[in-house]
């Protein structure tokens, strides 16, 4: 029971603070912080297992394994399973949780308890999205997180909200619903070939499907990642989305929704097609790359901080698409610590510029300018922050580019020149974007009233500061955690030395 | 051997232990001071400990195991210190040039508000340029390689309410960069070729891997690697981010520009000589890149009226005299050369920091003149700095110089000496130049104060070392294959001593009859002169080249072409909708109309279908 | 006897003129004339079918049907009829096209 | 004489009833006293007889799959039944006949849906068409009203006059009307084999009409803009299902599917209706036009179970997948549509997009609810919609109908645009603070919709109970 437990205890936490709005408009949040934090004590076992005794997890690829019935008729299974890979993207989600919360406390100030009940919804989303084991419940994981996070951009979000968020909602829902073809006819293929009905994945996983449609079938939930991740020619809803959505939701946006595109690849497509992802390799590979090349070029023209750091990630998470299809294992646990980095580094941004617009109420670049004399604290972090963003040894998104590309070089060595090339353009959008903000002269009116990061700022980002750092330099106990997940794909033998 | 193992590691923890508490805590400026200072000392101390040491051994090792940072399959990476002789002599270079200028810089910097600041960003440098040297693999090298970039970024871009100062940072940052994306892809061919990335492995594995000498991914490998060092070293294609790079304080110059980080590019490459030894083509190119930048940096710093772009132009050219020993094969006095380059090249910085803080932060050395009397500590070291430049014997400069020379006459590559030569005699003519025009002369501005002391103290210091600094270690003789000494000619011998006073003689008439402050008329030479002063016009060549089509291009796609794709879309179904609305007119006949025209549609196509068949 | 095919395709033709009625027809009245028209063309073949499958058991289906549409003509025509005259006391006319309150 | 005619015998007797009594004294609550009752005793004498045995009688067959049809009739009738009686009160016309029109094509539809034979589907069609005449129109001094009831009558004669010519010509092939002689080789061909198909065709337009498929679709965004908004609910609900289940039925029992070009006309009809039907929603502001264009796609979805009829390349072993697909998805989309209907009628005031705006702040739950109904009509997971749109998927990947798959997954994700500017509105703050306390605000409007809620999203995410059930009648 205990991932059910952990499902559902934002799912209540969330409609507890939503209620409680009646009785007090500063309750919620500290509802949402409780039941965040209680997520926190399913997870208590398989951490405390993992930390001091790490031989038994290493055995056996579930942590915690809990199939329950569901939907017989189809042979549809309520199966919930986690493995170190899910375990860490778990963790992530929950941080990533508490400091969405951190940067909406001060800043939502109307509705709050819709927008908490929103926020606990997605997270429990997304948490449902990485445990999920039944294929179609994950797919049901994977819509119904959209609608919680559809609100938060078109309540709380900016200007042009509606527009984004309809935007967000149609392409993420398009690429679900090519899942949803596929999905059907991954398990009616299946069923074809083995008379057994089943949405389960570890039953699927024995028998990989093979011949002509696999490879479509693998295209379309390929694509249906891709738009999540978000790959180029699907990109576009992610500039929008960041833009326009509260701090808090762009936090989760980029933090955890953005993973289960990759999660999504290299759980399922990986093991599930192992000879339709051979074939798709090269091609999704090329994407890959043109994304980190397109995704910094076109950072490096917008003047909206917001756009910059979102068209930030499109370019990171190529390297995670790179990663996942270079069939290495350096490139996989690359891809996986990009996600990680990426999730941290590229929302502490967006924590970040919702201070700044917080405080100055604006995020154009050019009306922005010498921040570090008035604000140090802030400066330094996004220094620090634009810094990592540009993969600066030490810090997590070095060990993911350097590993992602280290593995891709030894498949495409052509296509990872190129690849790295995107470490060039991080630089230049990187700096372009500490250059505009913080250095230079103070731009418009003097107000004394903005003051530099209050302590809950400076813990959340401090904190974060600190996880790049440990992830930057000591990656190992990750790399093991995942290791047992990623190497159980069938393309990597699973005898290397470890 | 464990005690001088924790020793070791001490080296580079120091002074990253009390950047980390001047970052996290408000020392007053005497603690900063006593803190970041004494953090330098203490890892100086330790490796002069450690030179005392390992004096008299030539082949020894010291290995120090931090931590383990990556393990995956093959990929063992260790945060393990290294340290053999060329490792010492370049501790010893940092920790103590390091020390040095820390202790000016308090002197320097003490009215600056940002003092912490200061101290935090050159703490922390020192370390990533200390674990760059003492990296036992090539990814712990690269972070530090990284690292000293970054400093470097950020010290250059400290006075950071001017705009121009971060453009220099930013370009300098984005220069190396390049250089070290290259150096990456190095990393990975070596490592999927090698199957390792420690440094010793390597040249094992590749004398092993790569049987044949000049084996094509041999030259490849290195060409990439080269490329990390090319940037950082400021040598040519990716020299003109140095000259930029003097808008930092002029500690900062002196430390980062002058004395270590630009000679890391050097140091890896001195590193893994024999790596490099397995490409000669890789070698020839080095040689020959470092022929250029001599050249190329020489000749643009005869021009420059900038103090600082002086140093930096005669920096960049000495860093290709360094690069031209490694290339011929004579990594020894490479090293010997960037270590003498390093004190005199710093107490030049030095000095003209003094002279910088003690005239109100001019440059421009047409505007200063005459201060040989007003400041005679400042001028007495600059001038034992532009000695020891331009080589006069019984500097420190001479004996790296001759050295150099020397070998490359014993490696067989007579065209490369005579390139040398030349540069040696603009060098020689261009530091003449600066010290006559700045300190000889009428005075033409008086200076406000003279040089805190504690400078005064850091410049003798550093003079004696660039006069008596000339004593090549001895521990590093062994890095590459000793060259066969073949003798020099007369000419060969004579020439180089003699030609510095015959350029030094030329300054000197040059000066009299007023020759260097004087507006040029005639239309060539003008241009010329302009060439040279921008450097050889590599900024806007680049520009040209590559910024501009960048920029352009970018812009072009501003708003995002596939996005425009899915507005198109949402344009066409608003187009389809108005369309479609059109029948929903309200009109029965046309919606009657509607159940015929199906009903005809349907018929229609049934007799098509009949027809067909 | 008649070939079936001659009432067929009359009964076609009488349909295909009540369709051209309906269609061209502006005046609500005709419209619900030509709509006369086009079920009488049904009932005659209904009847013609009832009278060709003698053997049949359900030959009486088509008189039955028969005697269903006229009723069904009949109550139309009632509540056509009745619609008619609403129309007319609101818009003192009766023609449908003029009739396109409804519309996107 | 058997029990199944008692359900539309006791609906006969009711109306019958409210005649009798409407000559005596006017009294509008014993009209909806007597109409509820005789459709509550006709809902539960259907659920009793869901267990009997199948019978087949010349007119009419019964079988759990039509108990189960009627079941469904009955149960969206009583839903919208319940509402009645606050709107009618807020009209100022007589308000009897209405509920004796609204038996009247309830008896319709149930007639149609267990009919056998052409003369008891003629009948029931009639008897339903032209009471929906009744209720379009019902209003007498309202403009829109009385054109929406010309346009129908019009187009409702029209379509039957088809239907007729059809079944005429079927009649002249077969000499018989029943449907279980559809299969049969005629004794005498006294027609060319090719009329059938003209026959097909004829009935096609008819019915389409009523189903308002693409080409046969513009009138159906007018009728809802302009009748009563009860019969709104109505005619989307009864008359298409009525209308849908003849079609299948027909389909089924003669063989139709052996004819390319049948198939080539459903193909082209579907993906057209599901396109046009989609793309009119787009840009539309009024919410009954643009829940009229949402029913043309949805349909169009459902055409495709027409093709699934005894197609050899059957996936799953059971063959009856595909009813249950067509069931479950009736089922699914009318308790949806019915739910969006209560609503509406429940927010009697509101008629554009815009008016919704602010109603998620002051009436969350009616908003929560119509939220949740646009999410089923979208088919988002944990919703009765998404259920169905799976099945639909799954049946259609099982026959491997990659064409319509594409064209499904484009129209939904088109769908997704307007459904979610629905909810937009209701999320967006007013312009100018309207009181939204101008809602019929009554005990059983708060207990219906959490009925509503409770079929779309207990369904939605515990589909179990009702997939047994749709089994079971479906084997």
């Amino acid at each position: 029971m205990t991932l059910f437990i952990l499902l559902f205890i934002p799912l209540i936490g969330g409609m507890l603070a939503w209620y409680s709005e009646k009785f007090n408009a500063n309750l919620p949040k500290k509802i949402a912080l409780v039941s965040l934090l209680c997520c926190w004590l399913p997870l208590f076992s398989p951490l405390n297992n993992i930390i001091f005794n790490d031989n038994s997890f290493a055995l056996s690829q579930w942590l915690l394994n809990e199939p329950h019935s569901w939907i017989p008729i189809f042979n549809i299974g309520a199966h919930l399973a986690m493995d170190g890979l899910s375990l860490l993207l778990i963790v992530l989600t929950l941080l990533m949780g508490l400091v969405a919360l951190s940067s909406a406390w001060h800043e939502i100030t109307k509705r709050t308890g819709f927008f908490y009940l929103n926020l606990l919804w997605t997270l429990a989303g997304v948490i449902g999205v990485f445990l999920a084991i039944d294929l179609f419940l994950f797919f049901v994981f994977w819509e119904v997180m959209l609608v919680p996070m559809y609100f938060l951009i078109s309540i709380w979000g900016y200007e042009n909200r509606h527009y984004a968020a309809i935007k967000f909602f149609i392409f993420t829902q398009a690429g679900g619903l090519l899942m949803l073809l596929s999905l059907c006819a991954l398990v009616g293929v299946h069923f074809q070939q083995t008379g057994l009905l089943t949405f389960d994945y570890i039953i699927l996983l024995q028998n990989p499907i093979s011949g002509d449609l696999a490879f479509w079938i693998a295209l379309g939930f390929t694509i249906a990642f891709l738009v999540k991740l978000p790959a180029l020619p699907f990109h576009s809803w992610l500039p929008d989305a960041h833009t326009q959505a509260p701090t808090a939701a762009s936090v989760i946006l980029a933090a955890v929704l953005l993973k289960t595109g990759g999660y999504g690849i290299i759980r399922f497509v990986l093991p599930l097609f192992p000879d339709a992802s051979l074939i798709l390799a090269p091609s999704m590979m090329l994407i890959g790359v043109i994304g980190i090349i397109y995704g910094a070029m076109m950072a490096f023209v917008q003047t909206d901080l917001k756009r910059l750091v979102a068209y930030s990630s499109v370019s990171h998470m190529g390297f995670v698409l790179l990663g996942c299809f270079a069939f290495n294992i350096y490139a996989l646990q690359g891809a996986v610590m990009q996600m990680l980095a990426h999730g941290i580094s590229t929302s502490a941004l967006f924590v970040l510029v919702g201070m700044i617009q917080h405080r100055y109420h604006t995020r154009d670049l050019n009306k922005l300018g010498g921040l570090w004399s008035k604000l140090p604290k802030l400066s330094a972090f996004g220094l620090f922050f634009g810094i990592a963003s540009l993969g600066m040894p030490g810090l997590g998104n070095f060990v993911a580019e350097f590993l992602i590309l280290l593995g891709s070089f030894e498949q495409y060595p052509k296509l990872t020149i190129f690849a790295a090339s995107g470490l060039i353009l991080a630089a230049i959008y990187s700096l372009l974007l500490i250059y505009k903000t913080f250095f230079g002269q103070i731009k418009g009116p003097h107000d004394s009233k903005i003051s530099d990061t209050n302590t809950k700022e400076w813990v959340t980002l401090l904190s974060m500061c600190f996880i790049l750092i440990y992830l930057g330099l000591h990656p190992q106990p990750f790399f093991d955690l995942t290791y047992t997940s990623l190497t159980n794909l069938t393309f990597i033998p699973s005898n290397i030395g470890s | 051997m464990t005690y001088y193992a924790s020793l070791l590691s001490l080296i580079p923890l120091l002074p990253l232990f009390s950047a980390l508490i001047l970052l996290f805590s408000k020392p007053n400026k005497l603690t900063t001071a006593l803190l970041a200072v004494g953090s330098i000392s203490g890892a100086a101390c330790i490796s002069l400990f450690l030179n005392f040491v390992f004096w008299q051994q030539t082949d020894f090792v010291l290995t120090s195991n931090l931590g383990n940072w990556i393990k995956i399959a093959q990929l063992h990476i260790n945060f393990s210190l290294y340290l053999d002789a060329l490792s010492l002599v370049m501790i010893t270079i940092i920790t103590g040039v390091g020390a040095l200028i820390h202790l000016y810089s308090i002197g320097f910097m003490y009215q600056d508000k940002d003092f912490k600041r200061y101290f935090t960003y050159l703490n922390l440098f020192v370390s990533a340029m200390l674990f760059l040297v003492l990296a036992d693999n090539l990814l712990l090298l690269y972070l530090g390689w990284e690292g000293v970039g970054l400093c470097s970024y950020l010290l250059i871009g400290f006075w950071y309410q001017d705009r121009d100062n971060n453009l220099a940072a930013n370009k300098a940052f984005l220069m190396t960069r390049i250089g070290d994306t290259a150096m990456a892809l190095g990393l990975f061919l070596l490592f999927i070729e090698l199957g390792t990335l420690n440094i010793q492995d390597l040249q094992v594995q590749a004398l092993s891997v790569w049987s044949s000498s000049n084996n094509n991914m041999a030259n490849l490998c290195c060409l990439l690697l080269l490329g990390g060092a090319l940037g950082k070293s400021a040598q040519f294609p990716l020299q003109n981010w140095l000259p930029d790079a003097m808008a930092g304080p002029t500690p900062v110059s002196a430390l980062i520009h002058a004395a270590t980080m630009v000679t890391a590019g050097i140091y890896l490459i001195a590193r893994n000589s024999q790596l490099f030894q397995m490409a000669p083509d890789v070698m020839y190119l080095i040689a020959f890149i470092g022929t250029i930048t001599l050249l190329l940096g020489a000749s643009a710093a005869m021009v420059q009226s900038d103090l600082k772009r002086i140093l930096a132009y005669s920096t960049i050219s000495q860093l290709g005299y360094m690069f031209l020993a490694l290339g011929v094969g004579a990594g020894a006095s490479a090293v010997f050369h960037l270590m003498t380059h390093a004190f005199f090249k710093a107490l030049l910085f030095l000095s003209a920091g003094a002279l910088i803080y003690s005239l109100h932060h001019e440059h421009n050395i047409f505007k200063m003149g005459g201060l040989l009397k007003k400041l005679p500590i400042v001028a007495t070291s600059f001038a034992i700095g532009c000695a020891a430049l331009a080589s006069l014997p019984f500097t420190s400069g001479f004996f790296s110089k001759e050295l150099i020379l020397e070998q490359l006459i014993d490696s067989g590559h007579t065209n490369f000496w005579w390139a040398a030569v030349l540069g040696a005699f603009i060098t020689a003519f261009y530091s003449a130049r600066l010290f006559f025009v700045v300190f000889l002369g009428d005075s033409k501005q008086s200076p406000d104060k003279q040089p805190e002391k504690i400078m005064s103290l850091v410049l003798l210091l550093l003079c004696f070392f660039s006069l008596f600094g000339g004593i090549q270690p001895s521990g590093i003789q062994t890095l590459m294959p000793k060259l066969n000494a073949s003798g020099l000619t007369t000419l060969q011998h004579w020439l180089p001593i003699v030609l510095p006073f015959i350029a030094i003689s030329l300054a000197w008439w040059m000066f009299k009859t007023n020759l260097f402050g004087k507006t040029i008329t005639v239309p060539a030479l003008q241009y010329f002169h302009q060439l040279l002063k921008s450097g050889w016009a590599f900024d806007r060549i680049y520009q040209v080249i590559f910024v501009s089509p960048f920029k352009f291009l970018c812009q072009l796609n501003k708003s995002d072409i596939i996005d425009l794709h899915y507005r198109a879309l949402e344009k066409i179904s608003k187009l389809l909708h108005k369309k479609f609305s059109q029948f929903q007119n309200g009109k029965l006949r046309c919606y009657n109309a509607s159940l015929i025209i199906f009903c005809v549609l349907a018929f229609a196509w049934f007799i098509k279908g009949a027809l067909m068949s | 006897m008649i070939p079936l095919s001659w009432i067929f395709f009359l009964s076609l033709s009488l349909f295909t003129i009540g369709i051209f009625g309906v269609l061209a027809r502006r005046n609500l009245l005709f419209i619900l004339i030509s709509l006369e028209l086009m079920l009488n063309a049904v009932v005659l073949l209904f009847i013609a079918g009832s009278r060709y499958h003698p053997t049949s058991i359900a030959n009486s289906d088509g008189q039955i049907m028969y005697i269903l549409i006229l009723t069904l003509a009949a109550s139309e025509i009632a509540i056509g009829l009745s619609l008619v005259i609403h129309m007319y006391r609101q818009h003192h006319h009766l023609d449908i096209d003029k009739l396109n309150q409804l519309r996107d | 004489m058997s029990f199944y005619y008692i359900p539309s015998f006791i609906l006969v007797l009711g109306s019958l009833m409210i005649l009798i009594q409407l000559c005596f004294k006017r009294r509008h609550s014993f009209a909806y006293l007597t109409s509820g009752l005789s459709l509550l005793a006709a809902l539960f004498l259907q659920l009793y007889l869901q267990k009997n045995e199948s019978l087949i009688e010349p007119l009419f067959t019964f079988n759990a799959q039509t108990s189960f049809i009627s079941l469904l009739l009955f149960m969206i009738i009583g839903l919208i039944w319940s509402q009645i009686y606050h709107w009618l009160e807020t009209l100022s016309e007589q308000k009897e006949e209405y509920y004796l029109l609204f038996l009247l094509t309830a008896l319709g539809g149930v007639i149609m849906v267990s009919s056998n034979h052409f003369a008891s589907f003629f009948m029931g069609l009639e008897l339903m068409s032209l009471s929906f005449i009744g209720l379009i129109a019902y209003c007498g001094h309202d403009q829109k009203a009385q054109e929406a009831g010309i346009k129908y009558l019009i187009l409702s004669a029209i379509a039957s006059a088809f239907i007729l010519m059809g079944t005429a010509i079927l009649y002249l092939q077969f000499g018989s009307l029943s449907f279980s002689n559809l299969m049969q080789t005629p004794s005498i061909q006294v027609l060319p084999q090719w009329t059938i198909v003209c026959a097909i065709i004829f009935i096609f337009t008819g019915l389409f009409f009523k189903l308002s498929l693409v080409p046969c679709h513009l009138w159906i965004a007018d009728l809802f803009e302009g009748a009563p908004l009860v019969t709104t609910a109505l005619l989307a609900t009864l008359s298409k299902l009525a209308a849908f289940i003849v079609l299948w039925r027909l389909m089924n029992l003669g063989q139709w599917q052996q004819y390319q070009i049948i198939i080539d006309i459903i193909v082209i009809t579907s993906i057209a209706s599901m396109f046009v039907g989609n793309v009119l929603a787009l840009f539309q502001k009024n919410l009954l036009r643009l829940v009229a264009y949402s029913s043309i796609a949805h349909f169009g979805y459902l055409l495709i179970v027409l093709l699934l009829i005894n197609n050899d390349k059957v996936l799953f072993s059971t063959q009856s997948f595909n009813t249950q697909t067509l069931l479950f998805y009736l089922v699914a989309y009318l308790f949806t549509l019915v739910g969006v209907f209560s609503i509406l009628i429940q927010l009697p005031k509101v008629k554009m997009l815009d008016d919704l705006n602010g109603l998620f702040w002051h009436k969350p739950f009616i908003a929560i609810t119509l939220i949740l109904l646009m999410l089923s009509l979208a088919g988002i997971p944990l919703t009765l919609g998404f259920m169905a749109k799976f099945y639909l998927v799954m049946a259609a990947i099982s026959q491997q109908l990659w064409l319509l798959l594409a064209a499904l997954v484009l129209g939904s994700t088109v769908g997704l645009f307007y459904y979610l500017k629905v909810i937009l509105a209701m999320v967006k703050r007013p312009k100018n603070d309207i009181a939204f306390n101008n809602l019929l605000s009554d005990g059983n409007n708060l207990s219906l919709n959490i009925l509503i809620l409770f079929l779309v999203i207990g369904f939605g995410i515990f589909p179990t109970s009702l997939s047994q059930f749709i089994q079971q009648i479906a084997n």
